[in-house]
């Protein structure tokens, strides 16, 4: 399915709004969209949703060998799906430009700035080292995917813990989560996307642009940054002409907005820590806005028992019995036997047969061993490698493959 | 031996949805059982690939998204039997020559999953406004090793279990649209489940009946 | 950083260079006949190829026709023997996909794309050896090839990158010295307009360190388009002095 | 009636059902002939081939050392494959395996787990260092409707046929030594049997479909019976909805149809065994 394209007079339209300082859902130049973050019920889940963008994040682990040009350090693999859900124009596992791009920024805005520390990562040095595996799910696109992946990633990180190990020797225990506290990852700092559009070759600029401003926009400026000021990657595209000022000015605005959404990610961190730890309930049904007239949630409901047994045995009475005497097979030759006195098998029938001509070459071979076995079998059978040798009298030529004496 | 008790395995754990919440897809709903909960978008009738194409009936394709990790063999058996109970429901001769797409991310596997994503995908086809000739739902019965029933197993229910029964029950006659088992069972063990899952089918049906109502309250 | 001083107390680096100081850069244009424009070119130890078809009418699917300018095409790869370690995929994962994308970008905004409605320029980049810059190394030999083939563009692009070490921006980075972990953002600049075609940055660096890097990473390319021109220069005096016998 | 074949295939159905016979001849219950022949592939570790009709499935099974799974270190492997390749039917395309394909595996796979043929416990053979891995790779050579009987079948004569050599772990040196000399037959626990039904109209139950019929038809029921009448696999992957007779019918038709297999695949081992 192809995605609607945008009509001249709405790009004319979009444009002329972002000339006036005007949005379509009335924000300000700079303003985000609303962010809300929540997770469920494993450790390491998430899903971010920004405005109408939702993106679900996963974080898993498990013991691998190290790569050999770093024995001593665990492995971090990101993994973003544009899910055929998020946009009719996703299609399952093909490499489109935007999930290069998206993949690529996420390693770097996460793995290069080095804001996991890989070293704990090493269970046995050189042997085992834990892989994290960070499942990033796009579930519906409207715009800025960028700045909700990395988000739902780095909020997902902060919030997996890995099973506890025990090295005893060469034996590694892995204790369940039940046996010994789980652990959390050393997470050094938080790098946040932020992604700004250029409009008009670069005269004016928007923050977080959704998917309406994405379609008419001349490229796009992601920069991550983490809340101690520090960039941990810029990155332009789509062929916009920048001026240093426009990407030093850019820089300036993300780390305000940088700061924002790190506190944010800790309160929604927190938040989940103490509900767990107060016993409270937690998970994504808890997060459900029941408010929503969309949305309707039922207790625990018991279901009615009675009956139940009454009616499987009405059932089993009604059925007949199976009959205990069933007709024997035929033994057609050693190791071959027959059930059921067919005429359907259209292989041993005659060549006159007008069904043969939909059967095509191939079968010839067999057809040859199946008419012999139904006919006067000839069985010649000292060979070792098979039980059955069947030859065919009236098929001299048979094939080299069975062995002839 | 096959006595069932009314003991604590009979219930539906605590169950909800949330239909229209993705701005993109033409129909989206999420479905929750317990800590399951599986997210399912439509979209169509639309434009359907030329070697796709069916000149009476709308091609129906479903995905699964598991949570973790690409999509295996597992995935593709789920897909085959949503899809298929998608199909006998659905009037797809009214769209000919047109695809409808279901995709269906797990969220969470906490148990019954395949009946959480049935109920998840009904709930999307309704809220994409798609013709059914009737509806359909999902109930999914483990037997443990005291031969006691449980509906609605959690995960860990699951592992514990000598056998796995999931049903999708249709709501115009409640008989079986679909089954999907692991281990071996006894046939009264699959009547009294079959059985069983159409007491379950009522209380969902019920509940699409009671969000349907709920969400149209403001018009009608 | 771990064990490699990468700039002494003398102010010199790895291989001698002072900090702003860019690697030799050699280039010859028209290398190869059959192609509408090629370049070869060595930037320090990394030696690119780029190869230029078209404009031509747009090849593959039809769909990707654009009604009012030119599709560009780019393909970057690696040679399998451009690394130390041998490289079992010389295109087609997620680094060179990345790469072919940048390049593709980084021309669209430089080519006049306009003047060809409907027809589709093909870009191919080879790295022969790697040792730092590629992207940059791939960017100067697109343009000279571009020059060559004769595609009307708004300015040169050069392309360089440039490291941040102890408070010093570094220009022209070698591999030691990417591969240090430290500070790396790569810069396709326009010179005369001083508007900037793409820009990329790794690692972490503190906010007011940018505009110094960038600085830096600026007067980088201003350098090297001078070289650029020279070797078109060049190029075309050797080439009418042919065509005139 | 060739033409009303090609043109109307469902009608052309119908009027056959309508007095309770099929295109091919058969009555409603009745199952297409069965031959089985058992170690037909030499150079298999445990074979056999199973027509049912035109459908054509040859089950070869290769024994392979390997490690056990870290979650299991008692447990061995049985890793089914069922490949329906392009040249058992023209629906099929070159390629990875299609849907119908990977489905087919993983019923198989599930059947395997469910009725528990082999116990794993018996394919290791030292904890958490060496255990057995069965390859069992099923292949279609003929698709003419109900692979997934003639899948189980097979399977189930290509175990009772596998073979595998006695394996000791030398202690000194802690590395295997295999016995090719001493081979035994795997313990087999149970015997599923399945049988496939087909509905047309929502209504007519029809056994052992060909594959005209199991396009035709509005669900495909498969059901699995093991000799103790329990059930490994009540597997229908939706189609029309049936009442719990309905279902209790097949599952009476299945149990017939497992003792008519259990004893031909018992005639045919003990023919295979008298002539040694």
């Amino acid at each position: 399915m192809k995605e609607t394209p945008l009509s001249a007079c709405e790009r004319t339209f979009l444009l002329k709004a972002v000339e006036e300082k005007k949005r379509l859902d009335g924000r300000q130049t700079y303003d985000y969209r609303n962010i809300r973050i929540t997770f469920g019920t494993d450790y390491g889940c998430c899903t971010v949703s920004l405005g109408k963008t939702r993106v679900l994040a996963q974080v898993s682990c498990e013991l691998v060998p190290p790569k050999d040009s770093r024995p001593t350090e665990g492995i971090v693999f990101f993994n973003l799906e544009l899910s055929p859900m998020a946009s009719p124009a996703f299609q399952p596992n093909r490499q489109s430009e935007l999930l290069v791009t998206l993949n690529r920024q996420l390693e770097r805005c996460l793995r290069n700035s080095k804001c996991i520390d890989t070293e704990s990562l090493c269970v046995v040095s050189g042997e085992k080292v834990w892989q994290i595996r960070v499942d990033v799910h796009v579930l519906n696109h409207d715009g800025n995917l960028m700045d909700a992946a990395s988000i739902a990633a780095i909020s997902a990180l902060s919030h997996f813990r890995r099973p506890d190990v025990a090295i005893q020797g060469r034996d590694i225990t892995i204790f369940s989560p039940e046996e010994r506290d789980p652990v959390a990852l050393s997470i050094y700092h938080m790098p946040i996307c932020v992604s700004f559009a250029f409009f008009q070759q670069g005269t004016y600029l928007l923050v977080d642009p959704c998917e309406k401003e994405e379609q008419v926009t001349d490229g796009l400026l992601v920069i991550a940054m983490n809340k101690h000021r520090e960039i941990c990657s810029i990155q332009s595209s789509g062929g916009i002409m920048l001026l240093k000022d426009q990407v030093l000015r850019c820089s300036k605005i993300a780390s305000v907005k940088v700061s924002e959404i790190t506190d944010l990610i800790n309160k929604a961190l927190e938040n989940d820590k103490r509900v767990r730890k107060e016993g409270g309930r937690f998970g994504f049904a808890e997060s459900m806005p029941k408010e929503r007239i969309t949305a309707l949630k039922r207790d625990e409901a018991p279901v009615e028992m009675t009956g139940v047994q009454e009616m499987a045995e009405e059932f089993l009475s009604k059925g007949e019995a199976a009959p205990e005497v069933v007709s024997s097979p035929v033994i057609v030759a050693t190791g071959t036997g027959q059930l059921g006195e067919g005429v359907q098998s259209t292989w041993g029938l005659e060549e006159e047969d007008e069904e043969d001509e939909c059967q095509g070459e191939m079968d010839k071979e067999e057809k040859k061993k199946k008419k012999a076995e139904k006919d006067e079998v000839m069985v010649i059978s000292d060979s070792e490698e098979e039980e059955v040798v069947v030859l065919n009298p009236e098929a001299p030529k048979s094939k080299g493959k069975r062995p002839k004496h | 031996m096959d006595q069932i008790e009314t003991g604590s395995g009979s219930v539906l754990r605590e169950y909800g949805s949330e239909q229209n919440l993705l701005s993109k897809p033409d129909g989206s709903a999420t479905f929750l059982q317990g800590d399951t909960s599986v997210l399912a978008g439509v979209y169509g009738p639309a434009e359907v690939k030329v070697n796709k194409e069916i000149y009476d009936r709308a091609t129906l394709e479903v995905v699964v998204q598991p949570k973790v990790g690409m999509s295996s063999v597992r995935e593709r058996a789920r897909e085959q039997c949503v899809r298929e109970t998608c199909e006998a429901v659905l009037l797809s001769t009214l769209h000919p020559r047109s695809s409808l797409t279901l995709i269906l991310q797990v969220v969470h596997d906490d148990g019954s999953l395949l009946s959480c994503c049935l109920n998840a995908a009904c709930m999307a086809l309704m809220d994409a406004g798609l013709p059914m000739g009737r509806l359909f739902c999902g109930v999914t019965c483990a037997i443990d090793s005291d031969s006691q029933i449980i509906t609605d197993p959690t995960a860990q229910q699951e592992r514990e279990s000598r056998a796995l029964m999931t049903f999708a029950i249709d709501s115009k006659e409640r008989n079986v649209l679909m089954s999907s088992t692991k281990g071996s069972f006894s046939v009264k063990e699959l009547q009294q489940c079959i059985a069983l899952s159409q007491k379950a089918s009522e209380k969902i049906f019920q509940f699409y009946r009671d969000s349907v109502k709920r969400r149209y309250s403001k018009i009608l | 950083m771990a064990g490699l001083e990468l700039l002494s107390d003398q102010g010199y680096r790895l291989d001698g260079r002072r900090a702003a100081e860019l690697r030799k850069l050699q280039a010859r244009m028209g290398v190869f006949a059959q192609a509408d424009g090629s370049a070869y070119l060595e930037q320090g130890n990394t030696k690119a190829l780029a190869v230029v078809y078209g404009p031509h009418e747009v090849r593959g699917s039809r769909s990707r026709t654009l009604h009012d300018r030119a599709v560009i095409n780019c393909q970057y790869s690696m040679a399998t023997f451009s690394t130390a370690e041998r490289k079992r995929r010389p295109h087609g994962d997620r680094k060179s996909s990345e790469m072919s994308l940048h390049l593709k970008q980084t021309f669209e905004a430089a080519v006049l794309t306009q003047l060809y409605p409907r027809s589709q320029i093909d870009i191919y980049v080879k790295i022969l050896q790697s040792d730092g810059g590629n992207y940059s190394a791939c960017v100067n030999a697109a343009t000279l090839a571009l020059v060559d083939a004769g595609i009307p563009m708004r300015d040169y692009v050069c392309a360089c990158t440039a490291g941040f070490v102890e408070d010093t921006p570094l220009a022209d980075l070698c591999h030691a010295e990417e591969s240090g972990g430290g500070t790396t953002l790569a810069l396709a600049l326009l010179p005369r307009s001083e508007s900037i075609a793409l820009v990329q940055m790794d690692a972490r660096l503190h906010q007011d360190h940018l505009d110094p890097l960038m600085e830096a990473a600026m007067t980088a390319c201003k350098g090297l388009s001078k070289v650029l021109d020279s070797v078109v220069r060049q190029h075309l005096q050797e080439v009418s002095v042919q065509t005139r016998e | 009636m060739c033409f009303i074949r090609t043109a109307e295939p469902l009608e052309y159905h119908r009027s056959f059902l309508k007095e309770n016979c099929r295109p091919d001849g058969r009555e409603l219950g009745e199952f297409r002939p069965t031959t089985l022949n058992i170690g037909s592939i030499g150079t298999a570790d445990g074979s056999a081939m199973v027509k049912i009709g035109n459908t054509t499935v040859i089950c070869g099974i290769k024994a392979e050392l390997s490690a056990p799974p870290s979650d299991a270190p008692d447990k061995g492997y049985i890793v089914p494959n069922v490949d329906l390749p392009p040249l058992c039917s023209s629906r099929f395309r070159p390629g990875p395996p299609g849907e119908q394909a990977q489905a087919a595996s993983q019923f198989i796979a599930d059947v395997i787990d469910g009725s528990k043929i082999i116990k794993k416990e018996d394919l290791c053979i030292e904890k958490s260092k060496l255990c057995w891995v069965l390859y069992c790779d099923i292949m279609c050579l003929d698709y003419d409707g109900n692979v997934l009987d003639a899948c189980i079948i097979t399977l189930l004569a290509a175990l009772k046929n596998t073979q595998i050599p006695k394996v000791t772990i030398n202690k000194e040196t802690d590395l295997a030594e295999v016995d090719i000399e001493h081979k035994r037959h795997l313990q087999i626990n149970k015997h599923p049997v399945s049988s496939s039904f087909a509905v047309f109209d929502d209504t007519v139950l029809i056994v052992d479909p060909t594959a005209e019929e199991e396009s035709l038809a509005t669900s495909v029921i498969t059901a699995v019976v093991d000799e103790d009448d329990q059930l490994c696999a009540f597997h229908k992957p939706g189609g029309s909805s049936l009442s719990a007779e309905k279902l209790q019918d097949c599952i009476t038709r299945s149990v017939t149809r497992h003792r008519e297999v259990g004893k031909l695949i018992d005639k045919v081992l003990e023919s295979t065994k008298a002539s040694k």
